[in-house]
Protein backbone atom coordinates (compact mmCIF):
# COMPACT_ATOMS: atom_id res chain seq x y z
CA UNK A 1 0.00 0.00 0.00
CA UNK A 2 1.15 3.49 -0.58
CA UNK A 3 1.30 6.00 1.42
CA UNK A 4 2.09 9.58 1.37
CA UNK A 5 4.48 12.06 3.90
CA UNK A 6 4.73 15.27 4.32
CA UNK A 7 6.89 18.06 5.66
CA UNK A 8 9.49 16.26 8.81
CA UNK A 9 7.71 12.96 7.89
CA UNK A 10 8.66 13.63 4.08
CA UNK A 11 12.08 14.80 4.67
CA UNK A 12 12.98 12.11 7.45
CA UNK A 13 12.34 8.93 4.89
CA UNK A 14 14.03 11.05 1.82
CA UNK A 15 10.52 10.47 -0.35
CA UNK A 16 7.11 11.70 -0.36
CA UNK A 17 5.88 8.13 -0.82
CA UNK A 18 6.73 5.19 0.38
CA UNK A 19 5.37 1.65 0.26
CA UNK A 20 4.58 -0.65 3.02
CA UNK A 21 2.64 -4.54 3.12
CA UNK A 22 -0.57 -4.90 4.95
CA UNK A 23 -3.20 -7.80 4.92
CA UNK A 24 -6.51 -7.19 3.52
CA UNK A 25 -8.47 -5.34 6.19
CA UNK A 26 -5.54 -3.62 7.86
CA UNK A 27 -6.22 -0.19 9.76
CA UNK A 28 -4.67 3.05 9.45
CA UNK A 29 -3.18 1.84 12.97
CA UNK A 30 -1.74 -1.45 11.11
CA UNK A 31 0.11 1.19 8.23
CA UNK A 32 2.10 3.14 11.03
CA UNK A 33 3.18 -0.12 12.76
CA UNK A 34 4.17 -1.51 9.30
CA UNK A 35 6.05 1.76 8.43
CA UNK A 36 7.74 2.04 11.84
CA UNK A 37 9.33 -2.12 10.88
CA UNK A 38 10.37 -0.68 7.72
CA UNK A 39 11.36 2.91 8.26
CA UNK A 40 13.22 3.34 11.29
CA UNK A 41 14.01 7.43 10.73
CA UNK A 42 10.01 7.19 11.09
CA UNK A 43 10.50 6.20 14.55
CA UNK A 44 10.40 9.87 16.12
CA UNK A 45 7.85 11.33 14.11
CA UNK A 46 4.84 8.08 13.75
CA UNK A 47 3.69 8.43 17.61
CA UNK A 48 3.23 11.81 16.77
CA UNK A 49 1.37 12.11 13.50
CA UNK A 50 -1.42 12.05 12.44
CA UNK A 51 -2.87 9.90 9.35
CA UNK A 52 -5.34 11.09 6.76
CA UNK A 53 -7.48 8.56 4.54
CA UNK A 54 -8.78 10.21 1.35
CA UNK A 55 -8.35 13.52 2.25
CA UNK A 56 -9.87 13.89 6.26
CA UNK A 57 -8.06 12.72 9.38
CA UNK A 58 -8.88 9.26 10.83
CA UNK A 59 -8.47 7.46 13.76
CA UNK A 60 -6.37 4.38 13.91
CA UNK A 61 -9.33 1.93 13.87
CA UNK A 62 -10.23 3.10 10.38
CA UNK A 63 -10.34 0.06 8.45
CA UNK A 64 -8.29 0.79 4.60
CA UNK A 65 -9.72 -0.79 1.25
CA UNK A 66 -8.50 -0.76 -1.73
CA UNK A 67 -6.92 2.37 -3.83
CA UNK A 68 -7.27 4.30 -0.74
CA UNK A 69 -5.04 7.42 -0.46
CA UNK A 70 -3.37 6.88 3.03
CA UNK A 71 -1.09 9.81 4.24
CA UNK A 72 1.07 10.48 7.35
CA UNK A 73 0.82 13.67 8.75
CA UNK A 74 3.29 14.92 11.49
CA UNK A 75 2.21 17.76 13.84
CA UNK A 76 1.32 20.66 11.15
CA UNK A 77 2.63 23.96 11.29
CA UNK A 78 0.60 26.10 9.23
CA UNK A 79 -0.62 29.69 9.30
CA UNK B 1 -22.66 33.29 2.21
CA UNK B 2 -19.33 34.11 -0.01
CA UNK B 3 -16.68 31.35 0.13
CA UNK B 4 -12.88 31.02 -0.95
CA UNK B 5 -10.34 28.42 -0.04
CA UNK B 6 -7.11 28.29 -2.07
CA UNK B 7 -3.23 27.35 -1.56
CA UNK B 8 -1.33 29.31 -3.31
CA UNK B 9 2.26 29.39 -4.71
CA UNK B 10 2.41 32.86 -5.30
CA UNK B 11 2.00 36.38 -3.16
CA UNK B 12 -1.04 36.88 -0.43
CA UNK B 13 -2.97 39.59 -1.35
CA UNK B 14 -4.91 41.18 1.96
CA UNK B 15 -6.95 43.96 -0.84
CA UNK B 16 -8.14 40.09 -2.78
CA UNK B 17 -9.23 38.42 0.12
CA UNK B 18 -10.76 41.49 1.19
CA UNK B 19 -12.94 41.57 -2.38
CA UNK B 20 -13.37 37.53 -2.33
CA UNK B 21 -15.96 38.55 0.91
CA UNK B 22 -17.58 41.92 0.43
CA UNK B 23 -21.11 41.65 0.45
CA UNK B 24 -23.54 44.67 0.50
CA UNK B 25 -25.30 43.63 3.68
CA UNK B 26 -22.25 43.26 5.29
CA UNK B 27 -20.80 45.94 7.49
CA UNK B 28 -17.93 44.70 9.38
CA UNK B 29 -14.83 42.73 7.80
CA UNK B 30 -12.14 41.50 10.25
CA UNK B 31 -8.88 40.11 8.70
CA UNK B 32 -6.29 38.15 10.14
CA UNK B 33 -2.69 38.19 7.93
CA UNK B 34 0.01 35.82 9.10
CA UNK B 35 3.64 37.51 8.43
CA UNK B 36 7.04 35.85 8.16
CA UNK B 37 8.91 37.75 11.08
CA UNK B 38 12.14 37.72 11.38
CA UNK B 39 13.25 36.21 14.78
CA UNK B 40 12.14 33.37 16.63
CA UNK B 41 13.40 32.32 20.09
CA UNK B 42 16.05 35.20 19.48
CA UNK B 43 17.42 33.60 16.63
CA UNK B 44 17.34 35.28 13.21
CA UNK B 45 14.82 34.28 10.51
CA UNK B 46 16.23 34.21 7.09
CA UNK B 47 12.69 32.47 5.12
CA UNK B 48 10.05 29.91 6.02
CA UNK B 49 9.39 27.14 3.65
CA UNK B 50 6.17 25.99 3.60
CA UNK B 51 4.92 22.41 2.32
CA UNK B 52 0.88 21.76 2.00
CA UNK B 53 -1.08 18.71 1.22
CA UNK B 54 -3.17 20.64 -0.97
CA UNK B 55 -5.97 18.87 -1.93
CA UNK B 56 -6.56 18.12 1.79
CA UNK B 57 -5.52 21.83 3.01
CA UNK B 58 -8.34 23.15 0.81
CA UNK B 59 -10.60 20.80 1.74
CA UNK B 60 -9.92 21.37 5.50
CA UNK B 61 -10.16 25.17 4.84
CA UNK B 62 -13.54 24.62 3.90
CA UNK B 63 -14.42 22.87 6.91
CA UNK B 64 -13.21 25.68 9.31
CA UNK B 65 -15.49 27.83 6.99
CA UNK B 66 -18.77 25.69 7.04
CA UNK B 67 -18.13 25.45 10.88
CA UNK B 68 -17.75 29.39 10.82
CA UNK B 69 -21.05 29.85 9.49
CA UNK B 70 -22.09 27.55 11.92
CA UNK B 71 -21.16 29.00 14.75
CA UNK B 72 -21.79 32.99 13.71
CA UNK B 73 -24.59 32.16 11.29
CA UNK B 74 -24.85 35.98 10.64
CA UNK B 75 -21.54 35.75 8.45
CA UNK B 76 -21.85 37.20 5.09
CA UNK B 77 -18.14 35.78 3.91
CA UNK B 78 -15.15 33.74 4.56
CA UNK B 79 -11.75 33.69 2.81
CA UNK B 80 -8.90 31.66 3.58
CA UNK B 81 -5.36 31.47 1.68
CA UNK B 82 -2.32 30.07 2.17
CA UNK B 83 0.66 30.25 0.85
CA UNK B 84 2.92 27.60 0.03
CA UNK B 85 6.88 27.70 -0.88
CA UNK B 86 9.81 30.26 0.14
CA UNK B 87 8.01 33.12 1.98
CA UNK B 88 10.29 35.70 3.06
CA UNK B 89 10.51 37.96 5.87
CA UNK B 90 7.60 40.26 5.96
CA UNK B 91 5.53 38.27 3.80
CA UNK B 92 1.93 37.11 4.06
CA UNK B 93 1.82 33.64 4.39
CA UNK B 94 -1.43 32.96 5.41
CA UNK B 95 -4.88 35.29 5.08
CA UNK B 96 -8.39 34.50 6.74
CA UNK B 97 -11.01 37.50 6.10
CA UNK B 98 -14.65 37.17 7.19
CA UNK B 99 -17.32 39.33 6.76
CA UNK B 100 -20.32 39.95 8.44
CA UNK B 101 -23.36 42.40 9.10
CA UNK B 102 -22.25 43.55 12.30
CA UNK B 103 -18.27 44.06 13.82
CA UNK B 104 -18.33 40.89 16.50
CA UNK B 105 -19.05 38.32 14.84
CA UNK B 106 -16.35 39.19 12.23
CA UNK B 107 -13.72 39.47 14.08
CA UNK B 108 -14.91 36.77 17.01
CA UNK B 109 -15.35 34.17 13.60
CA UNK B 110 -11.92 35.83 12.16
CA UNK B 111 -9.89 35.17 15.54
CA UNK B 112 -11.41 31.64 15.86
CA UNK B 113 -10.80 30.89 12.42
CA UNK B 114 -6.68 31.20 12.14
CA UNK B 115 -6.96 29.53 16.12
CA UNK B 116 -8.58 26.44 13.96
CA UNK B 117 -6.35 26.70 11.19
CA UNK B 118 -3.36 26.58 13.20
CA UNK B 119 -4.83 23.51 14.48
CA UNK B 120 -5.95 21.37 12.01
CA UNK B 121 -4.77 22.69 8.36
CA UNK B 122 -2.52 19.78 6.58
CA UNK B 123 0.35 22.74 6.10
CA UNK B 124 4.11 22.45 7.69
CA UNK B 125 6.39 25.41 8.47
CA UNK B 126 10.29 24.94 7.87
CA UNK B 127 12.12 27.92 9.45
CA UNK B 128 15.30 28.22 7.67
CA UNK B 129 18.22 30.56 9.84
CA UNK B 130 20.93 31.72 8.82
CA UNK B 131 23.16 28.40 10.47
CA UNK B 132 20.63 25.75 10.07
CA UNK B 133 16.65 24.59 9.58
CA UNK B 134 14.04 23.39 11.64
CA UNK B 135 10.62 22.25 11.44
CA UNK B 136 8.17 24.00 13.46
CA UNK B 137 4.92 22.61 15.17
CA UNK B 138 2.42 24.92 16.09
CA UNK B 139 1.68 24.91 20.01
CA UNK B 140 -1.93 24.20 21.35
CA UNK B 141 -3.83 27.36 22.17
CA UNK B 142 -3.29 29.61 24.23
CA UNK B 143 0.35 28.41 24.72
CA UNK B 144 2.14 31.69 22.69
CA UNK B 145 2.80 34.50 24.47
CA UNK B 146 0.16 37.21 24.20
CA UNK C 1 6.06 51.79 17.25
CA UNK C 2 5.00 52.74 13.84
CA UNK C 3 1.69 55.23 13.95
CA UNK C 4 -0.09 56.05 11.23
CA UNK C 5 -3.83 58.26 11.98
CA UNK C 6 -5.86 59.55 9.02
CA UNK C 7 -9.05 61.52 8.70
CA UNK C 8 -9.55 61.18 5.42
CA UNK C 9 -12.10 62.64 2.45
CA UNK C 10 -10.93 60.02 -0.47
CA UNK C 11 -11.58 56.03 -0.30
CA UNK C 12 -9.84 54.20 2.11
CA UNK C 13 -6.95 51.47 1.07
CA UNK C 14 -6.77 47.91 3.88
CA UNK C 15 -3.80 47.60 1.80
CA UNK C 16 -2.38 50.91 2.34
CA UNK C 17 -3.18 50.73 6.21
CA UNK C 18 -1.89 47.35 6.42
CA UNK C 19 1.77 48.69 4.74
CA UNK C 20 1.44 51.23 7.29
CA UNK C 21 2.46 48.78 10.01
CA UNK C 22 4.64 46.59 8.77
CA UNK C 23 7.19 45.36 10.69
CA UNK C 24 9.86 42.79 10.11
CA UNK C 25 9.42 41.70 13.92
CA UNK C 26 5.52 41.41 13.45
CA UNK C 27 4.08 37.62 13.02
CA UNK C 28 0.58 39.26 12.80
CA UNK C 29 -1.68 41.86 11.16
CA UNK C 30 -5.34 42.13 12.44
CA UNK C 31 -7.51 44.63 10.65
CA UNK C 32 -11.16 46.03 11.11
CA UNK C 33 -12.65 47.65 8.27
CA UNK C 34 -16.15 48.88 8.53
CA UNK C 35 -18.08 49.36 5.40
CA UNK C 36 -21.63 50.73 4.10
CA UNK C 37 -24.20 47.94 4.57
CA UNK C 38 -27.33 48.18 2.56
CA UNK C 39 -29.83 48.68 5.07
CA UNK C 40 -30.44 49.52 8.77
CA UNK C 41 -33.33 48.02 10.83
CA UNK C 42 -35.02 47.00 7.35
CA UNK C 43 -34.55 50.48 5.69
CA UNK C 44 -32.75 50.37 2.36
CA UNK C 45 -29.88 52.76 3.21
CA UNK C 46 -28.71 54.59 -0.10
CA UNK C 47 -25.50 55.94 1.61
CA UNK C 48 -23.64 57.28 4.71
CA UNK C 49 -22.55 61.07 5.37
CA UNK C 50 -20.08 61.20 7.66
CA UNK C 51 -18.73 64.55 9.20
CA UNK C 52 -15.93 64.67 11.84
CA UNK C 53 -14.36 67.43 13.85
CA UNK C 54 -10.76 67.00 12.01
CA UNK C 55 -8.09 68.22 14.32
CA UNK C 56 -9.59 66.62 17.69
CA UNK C 57 -10.64 63.46 15.77
CA UNK C 58 -7.02 62.57 14.60
CA UNK C 59 -5.86 63.38 18.28
CA UNK C 60 -8.46 60.97 19.70
CA UNK C 61 -6.91 58.48 16.90
CA UNK C 62 -3.61 58.98 18.55
CA UNK C 63 -4.99 58.65 22.28
CA UNK C 64 -6.35 55.73 21.48
CA UNK C 65 -3.04 54.49 19.75
CA UNK C 66 -1.09 55.36 23.07
CA UNK C 67 -3.94 53.09 24.74
CA UNK C 68 -3.43 50.31 22.70
CA UNK C 69 0.29 50.03 23.34
CA UNK C 70 0.09 50.94 26.70
CA UNK C 71 -2.53 47.43 27.60
CA UNK C 72 -0.42 45.58 24.42
CA UNK C 73 3.21 46.78 24.62
CA UNK C 74 4.07 44.06 21.80
CA UNK C 75 2.53 46.04 19.58
CA UNK C 76 4.82 46.76 16.42
CA UNK C 77 2.22 49.19 14.82
CA UNK C 78 -1.46 50.61 14.95
CA UNK C 79 -3.12 52.72 11.78
CA UNK C 80 -6.48 54.43 12.51
CA UNK C 81 -8.32 55.95 9.29
CA UNK C 82 -11.97 56.84 8.92
CA UNK C 83 -13.63 58.68 6.10
CA UNK C 84 -15.57 62.28 5.76
CA UNK C 85 -18.01 63.28 3.17
CA UNK C 86 -20.23 60.56 1.55
CA UNK C 87 -19.29 56.80 1.41
CA UNK C 88 -21.40 54.24 -0.98
CA UNK C 89 -22.52 50.88 0.25
CA UNK C 90 -19.95 48.89 0.30
CA UNK C 91 -17.48 50.91 0.40
CA UNK C 92 -14.98 51.72 3.74
CA UNK C 93 -15.63 54.28 6.12
CA UNK C 94 -13.27 53.34 8.81
CA UNK C 95 -10.28 51.15 9.15
CA UNK C 96 -7.89 49.81 12.16
CA UNK C 97 -4.60 47.60 11.53
CA UNK C 98 -2.50 46.22 14.50
CA UNK C 99 0.60 44.42 14.44
CA UNK C 100 2.27 42.61 16.92
CA UNK C 101 4.76 39.51 17.00
CA UNK C 102 1.74 37.22 18.16
CA UNK C 103 -1.82 36.75 17.10
CA UNK C 104 -3.05 37.03 20.41
CA UNK C 105 -2.14 40.50 20.71
CA UNK C 106 -2.70 42.04 17.22
CA UNK C 107 -6.57 40.69 16.87
CA UNK C 108 -7.75 41.71 20.74
CA UNK C 109 -5.70 45.20 20.24
CA UNK C 110 -7.68 45.40 16.76
CA UNK C 111 -10.97 44.13 18.51
CA UNK C 112 -10.14 46.74 21.02
CA UNK C 113 -9.33 49.86 19.31
CA UNK C 114 -12.68 49.51 17.29
CA UNK C 115 -15.18 49.25 20.26
CA UNK C 116 -13.11 52.42 21.52
CA UNK C 117 -13.59 54.28 18.35
CA UNK C 118 -16.97 54.06 18.09
CA UNK C 119 -17.45 55.21 21.35
CA UNK C 120 -14.90 58.13 21.51
CA UNK C 121 -14.07 59.21 17.77
CA UNK C 122 -15.85 62.60 17.69
CA UNK C 123 -17.68 61.95 14.05
CA UNK C 124 -20.76 61.49 13.17
CA UNK C 125 -22.75 59.53 10.67
CA UNK C 126 -26.00 60.03 8.42
CA UNK C 127 -28.30 57.41 7.04
CA UNK C 128 -29.47 58.33 4.07
CA UNK C 129 -32.21 56.29 3.12
CA UNK C 130 -34.58 56.32 -0.12
CA UNK C 131 -37.17 58.08 1.33
CA UNK C 132 -35.48 60.33 4.76
CA UNK C 133 -32.39 60.86 6.53
CA UNK C 134 -31.45 60.23 10.37
CA UNK C 135 -28.48 60.67 12.25
CA UNK C 136 -27.31 57.65 13.85
CA UNK C 137 -25.37 56.97 17.21
CA UNK C 138 -23.66 54.27 18.28
CA UNK C 139 -25.05 52.41 20.96
CA UNK C 140 -22.91 51.76 24.09
CA UNK C 141 -20.38 48.34 24.16
CA UNK C 142 -22.61 45.17 24.01
CA UNK C 143 -25.82 46.87 22.46
CA UNK C 144 -25.42 45.48 18.83
CA UNK C 145 -27.15 42.26 17.70
CA UNK C 146 -24.17 39.28 16.95
CA UNK D 1 -17.68 83.41 22.82
CA UNK D 2 -17.65 81.30 19.73
CA UNK D 3 -19.04 77.57 19.84
CA UNK D 4 -18.30 75.12 17.03
CA UNK D 5 -21.44 72.71 16.38
CA UNK D 6 -21.43 69.70 14.50
CA UNK D 7 -23.54 66.74 13.08
CA UNK D 8 -27.12 67.09 14.72
CA UNK D 9 -26.46 70.15 16.58
CA UNK D 10 -24.71 72.13 13.60
CA UNK D 11 -27.44 70.92 11.36
CA UNK D 12 -30.47 71.74 14.15
CA UNK D 13 -29.14 75.19 14.87
CA UNK D 14 -28.35 75.77 10.46
CA UNK D 15 -24.77 76.80 11.43
CA UNK D 16 -21.15 75.26 12.28
CA UNK D 17 -20.95 77.95 14.64
CA UNK D 18 -22.09 80.48 17.00
CA UNK D 19 -21.96 82.79 19.43
CA UNK D 20 -22.96 83.23 23.13
CA UNK D 21 -22.47 85.61 25.97
CA UNK D 22 -20.86 84.18 29.34
CA UNK D 23 -19.41 86.05 32.19
CA UNK D 24 -15.41 85.98 32.48
CA UNK D 25 -14.33 82.88 34.51
CA UNK D 26 -17.36 80.99 32.82
CA UNK D 27 -17.58 77.36 32.74
CA UNK D 28 -18.42 74.18 29.83
CA UNK D 29 -21.72 74.10 31.35
CA UNK D 30 -22.46 77.84 31.42
CA UNK D 31 -21.63 77.64 27.94
CA UNK D 32 -24.42 74.91 27.33
CA UNK D 33 -26.72 76.83 29.79
CA UNK D 34 -26.13 80.08 27.33
CA UNK D 35 -26.80 77.52 24.37
CA UNK D 36 -29.68 76.07 25.74
CA UNK D 37 -31.47 79.73 26.46
CA UNK D 38 -30.67 81.25 22.63
CA UNK D 39 -30.83 78.15 20.75
CA UNK D 40 -34.24 76.12 21.35
CA UNK D 41 -33.90 74.05 18.83
CA UNK D 42 -30.60 72.57 20.44
CA UNK D 43 -32.10 72.11 23.29
CA UNK D 44 -32.84 67.91 22.94
CA UNK D 45 -29.33 67.81 22.06
CA UNK D 46 -27.27 69.79 24.55
CA UNK D 47 -28.43 67.34 27.70
CA UNK D 48 -26.58 64.33 25.68
CA UNK D 49 -23.42 66.19 24.09
CA UNK D 50 -20.16 66.49 25.41
CA UNK D 51 -18.47 69.55 25.51
CA UNK D 52 -14.68 69.63 24.06
CA UNK D 53 -12.47 72.37 24.53
CA UNK D 54 -9.10 72.83 22.60
CA UNK D 55 -9.61 69.34 21.34
CA UNK D 56 -10.15 67.37 24.64
CA UNK D 57 -13.49 66.26 26.08
CA UNK D 58 -13.89 68.83 29.58
CA UNK D 59 -16.26 68.04 32.31
CA UNK D 60 -19.11 70.54 32.52
CA UNK D 61 -17.25 72.51 35.74
CA UNK D 62 -13.99 73.31 33.46
CA UNK D 63 -13.20 77.31 33.39
CA UNK D 64 -13.12 78.49 29.91
CA UNK D 65 -10.63 81.06 29.42
CA UNK D 66 -10.29 83.43 25.94
CA UNK D 67 -9.35 82.13 23.16
CA UNK D 68 -10.33 78.44 23.99
CA UNK D 69 -11.91 76.50 21.02
CA UNK D 70 -15.22 75.10 22.33
CA UNK D 71 -16.89 72.52 20.72
CA UNK D 72 -20.31 70.43 21.54
CA UNK D 73 -20.26 67.08 20.43
CA UNK D 74 -23.20 64.84 20.01
CA UNK D 75 -23.42 61.48 20.53
CA UNK D 76 -21.09 60.12 18.02
CA UNK D 77 -21.80 57.81 15.55
CA UNK D 78 -18.00 56.69 13.69
CA UNK D 79 -16.97 53.73 12.97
Amino acid sequence: MAVRLFGPAREAAGSERVAVEVPGGATAADVVSALEARYPALAGLLPRSRVAVNLEYVDGDTRLGPGDEVAILPPVGGG
Amino acid sequence: MKSFYEISEGPLSLEAAASRVADPSAGALAAFCGTTRNSFDGKDVDHLEYEAYRPMAERVMAEIGMEIATRWPSVTGIAIAHRTGRVDVGEPSVIVAVSAPHREAALAACGWGIDRLKEILPVWKKEVFTDGEVWRENQPRGGEPP
